[in-house]
């Protein structure tokens, strides 16, 4: 089956999330070594609310989509809500087993299971994640 | 056009005869007759080479030692050459830089690289570099493969490069690198690891000092690989990785080692790996390199016209073909290479994208990344036209509405 | 008296039916089942693992990496524990010498190692030992194995030893050393080569730092091995060999690494050799090692009896046989162990004669050299009755009139 | 084909070239790091011929019976005459093809011609007579 469906070629195409974000309170940037990703993911957080979050930078078709499906998943969201579905992602794409309830929660993002079965491109589709792990841990 | 099919050598294309395998310079398929013998070596002689006085051991010495010529004669080089084995062409790379570079290099003196070359061969040379305080220079290039700048002065002490750059598919002038370097006094370090297999190589016509080779990618088994260098040199060197086989006396305390080539070879030995290589070797001799040369510039040749016919692809490389070896690099307008090569892999297309191990080679491009198609001997026509099919479909589904 | 025969598991007994095969510490013969599943891998999913976005290269990525996994499980080492994969147990030991110990001994430190250490393990530590000034100390074992100093202190950095003496067969009491040499803050280098294989190992009772063997001595292709290690060990230590696949950035000046434990391993590494391990791992599981120790518990016992009744044999290592490995290091009376061996061989008896790469064991028993019988699960009670008579044999030729 | 012929046997046994010569004009050492051998040849020259010659040390049965054959084979020759015996000795074993003639001049030495199958005993069977090599060219 193919990766490349519909709702991932329309966030690789849409750009919604690729933005700049006045007044971000958290930048994080990450870097894929192998493929040359770059991306940044800028969050602004209120009273442990995702107020609002965006990114910039250059990336493949997977590593774009994979980060504004999740900037669409979190928004507005509890920051302890966003790690349990950041954490859920991340066992997802390792081939993991995650609860019904979780995989349920993590909506499009869904489609990114098969990256479990593609060693080569998991750091692509996990680049964003990785950059919200580590400005969750950061608070 | 080429017709030939040679596919048939290659069991792996029995199990999926729908595969079109276009990454050859990362690592080759394996004929029938490789894995058969190196299958009967296990069967026949397998044991530990150089130490037994039995009849196993003895038969292993000598298809080790036979395989030490076997390689000589293949690159044409006479009794002033030996052979090294080792596991891959990268530890042959780093015994190089470890021991003759930095027995040699002083500080200030600069050792010169192709900005084209592998990480295998800039590593461990920034590390002597480094811990010698020695001068680290670039051979630029640009992206035809065409070199921008002249870096080799009196001070330089060693040059680098591979003979075919795997990121730009350039053949390089080694004829004319090698006598430029030699004539201030420099030593050159030849990467052969997409030359060997692929062009007629002639140690006669040429005067090299280090070569460096990986089976793999000549159609051998995985973990042989080695080098063939100027025994003068190999005598002055120290030696690298020690231990047993490598000896002559071991005390408590010191140590004095073997001589060459033998001192470069610790532990035990993969026998089986030579007996590969050897097989690798008959294989590409009974077609011949010039036929096999003649069949990828052909396959060259028609994907070159193939992918210029479409308006979205850049080409990296030289325009001159016969500058060119089996392989191409090349982007396409709008899709990431990662993407172009899942995409081609869900229509069983197998091709390379990223820095192919040539990082500053695409910092200097300017390039994140790019797409390689790499062929071997058993690439046909009918590869290439599903490899541009592919390519065609990545765009679809990518929403270009291309008109050709 | 054990009655096993498992012959009919290894080809080359159908080649040669008649060898008495008895060097299985140098090297093993391979099961069916080791040869047939590398060939199968070439004819499946033969690519280069890590570096492609393809079908064969995600195969050749899983199975490599399962091969850590299943060398972890075999060990039963937790997940404190990670695997790099090397050419073979003396490359993985110039490894830790050239980074752990390099980066952690410093001049005055002492580094104790066991007499009867291979000169694999022996030498990289020499060598450290003077580029940094410190001191190479010994543990020194007498004939029948037995330790007669206690060279552990407090200064005391690095502890390396066999786990099974390739010169003396003897087993040492490995989880002792490892306590005391923790207790000094020592880091132990245990060489598994003689080990692995042939003994139920657990490292979930031991508190094991480093360990290391090679495959082809444990029924796996030759040019794979490695070291299992704690990873906090590992995260600590800087790369070795250096190029491809080990790297995250390379500049032209400068290079950040991988993580543990691809940083250590350079270049395209040897899947079918993992594969093959795999292999060797499940064949050895399959009759298990309880089984197979007392197989060649068995066979030690019964050559023991045969050798003790021929009054001009001398036999070294331990008394206590379940101290003792699989092999038995002699020395025939009135006869160079070299001519035993060539004599052996007249018979189509395979054994080891000289110093078995342990020259510094070797002096400090005094003796010039030795024969050694080894066995494997193949080797039987036939075996060994033909390596007795061919002891014989060699002492008619040699003159001698023999009562027994 | 046994190596172990009774002549070898008979050297190795005799001990008549075992022993210390007197008055010695040349002597060296030659060891064979792989099993141990260690022996010492020991030659008088008188004006170009080699007058006595003897050994001693410890070694294989193949070296001491070499050693011993080589000696009783050079005693009384010229110095010219022993190296081109040498020379023929030495590519034998290496298994290169040597002149009916100088394999006549080898006599008993000529058993030693199966080492070029016996990689791991050559340096045993040459041992002495790489000692010899180096005697003469010193000269
Ligand atoms: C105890 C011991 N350690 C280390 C080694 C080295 O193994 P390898 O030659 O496969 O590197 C050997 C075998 O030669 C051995 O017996
Ligand atoms: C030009 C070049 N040099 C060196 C290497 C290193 O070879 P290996 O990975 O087999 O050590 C490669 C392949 O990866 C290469 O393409």
């Amino acid at each position: 089956m193919s990766m490349y469906t519909e709702t991932i070629m329309w966030h690789n195409q849409s750009g919604h999330n690729k933005r700049p974000l006045e007044g971000a309170t958290h930048v994080e940037r990450g870097n894929n070594p192998n493929c040359g990703d770059d991306l940044s993911l800028e969050v602004t957080l209120e009273n442990g609310v995702i107020k609002d979050a965006a990114f910039s930078g250059s990336g493949c078709a997977i590593s774009q989509a994979s980060i504004s499906i999740m900037i669409d998943l979190i928004k507005d969201k509890a920051v302890m809500d966003a790690k349990k579905i950041c954490d859920a992602y991340l066992s997802m794409v390792k081939g993991e087993s995650v609860s019904e309830e979780m995989v349920d929660a993590l909506e499009d993002a869904q489609i990114f299971e098969g990256l479990s079965k593609m060693p080569a491109r998991v750091k692509c589709g996990t680049l964003g994640w990785h950059c919200l792990k580590t400005v969750i841990n950061q608070l | 056009m080429t017709t030939m099919n040679h596919k048939g050598d290659f069991p792996i294309y029995e199990t999926h005869p729908g595969m079109v395998y276009l990454d050859h310079a990362a690592t080759s398929h394996k004929p029938d007759i490789v894995t058969r013998r190196t299958e009967s070596y296990y069967k026949t002689s397998n044991s530990s080479p150089h130490r037994g006085a039995y009849l196993l051991s003895v038969k292993s010495t000598e298809l080790y030692d036979r395989g030490r010529k076997e390689v000589l004669d293949f690159l044409g080089a006479d009794e002033r050459y030996s052979t090294v084995f080792t596991k891959n062409a990268t530890e042959a790379l780093n015994l190089i830089a470890q021991t003759h570079v930095m027995e040699n290099v002083k500080a200030g003196d600069e050792i010169c690289v192709s900005i084209d070359a592998h990480h295998s061969v800039i590593v461990p040379l920034q590390l002597v570099a480094k811990r010698k305080g020695a001068i680290l220079k670039y051979l630029y290039l640009d992206r035809t493969g065409t070199f921008e700048n002249d870096a080799i002065t009196a001070k330089t002490k060693i040059l680098a490069l591979p003979w075919i750059s795997n990121g730009l598919g350039k053949i390089h002038d080694v004829k004319a690198l090698l006598k430029r370097a030699h004539d201030v006094g420099a030593v050159v370090i030849l990467d052969g690891a997409q030359a060997i297999g692929h062009i007629p190589i002639d140690f006669a016509e040429l005067d090299v000092d280090f070569f460096t080779f990986s089976g793999h990618k000549m159609y051998a088994p995985q973990g042989i690989g080695g080098l063939v260098a100027k025994k003068e040199l190999l005598e002055a060197m120290p030696p690298f990785l020690t231990g047993g086989d490598m000896i002559e006396y071991v005390t408590e305390q010191t140590t004095t080692y073997a001589g060459v080539p033998e001192r470069f070879e610790a532990g035990t030995q993969n026998v089986a790996g030579v007996v590969g290589l050897m097989a690798a070797i008959d294989y590409i001799k009974s077609y011949g390199l010039t036929k096999i040369h003649e069949h990828e510039m052909a396959l060259t040749s028609y994907a070159l016209e193939k992918l210029k016919a479409l308006p979205f692809i850049e080409i990296y490389g030289p325009e001159d073909i016969s500058k060119r070896g089996a392989l191409i690099t090349f982007n396409v307008e709008g899709i990431h290479p990662h993407d172009v090569a899942s995409l081609l892999d869900e229509k069983w297309v197998s091709i390379r994208a990223g820095h192919h191990c040539t990082q500053p080679l695409m910092k200097h491009l300017e390039l994140s990344a790019s797409c390689r198609v790499s062929y071997g001997f058993y690439n046909t026509i009918e590869d290439i036209d599903k490899f541009v099919d592919a390519v065609k479909y990545a765009r679809e589904v990518f929403g270009y509405v291309d008109v050709y």
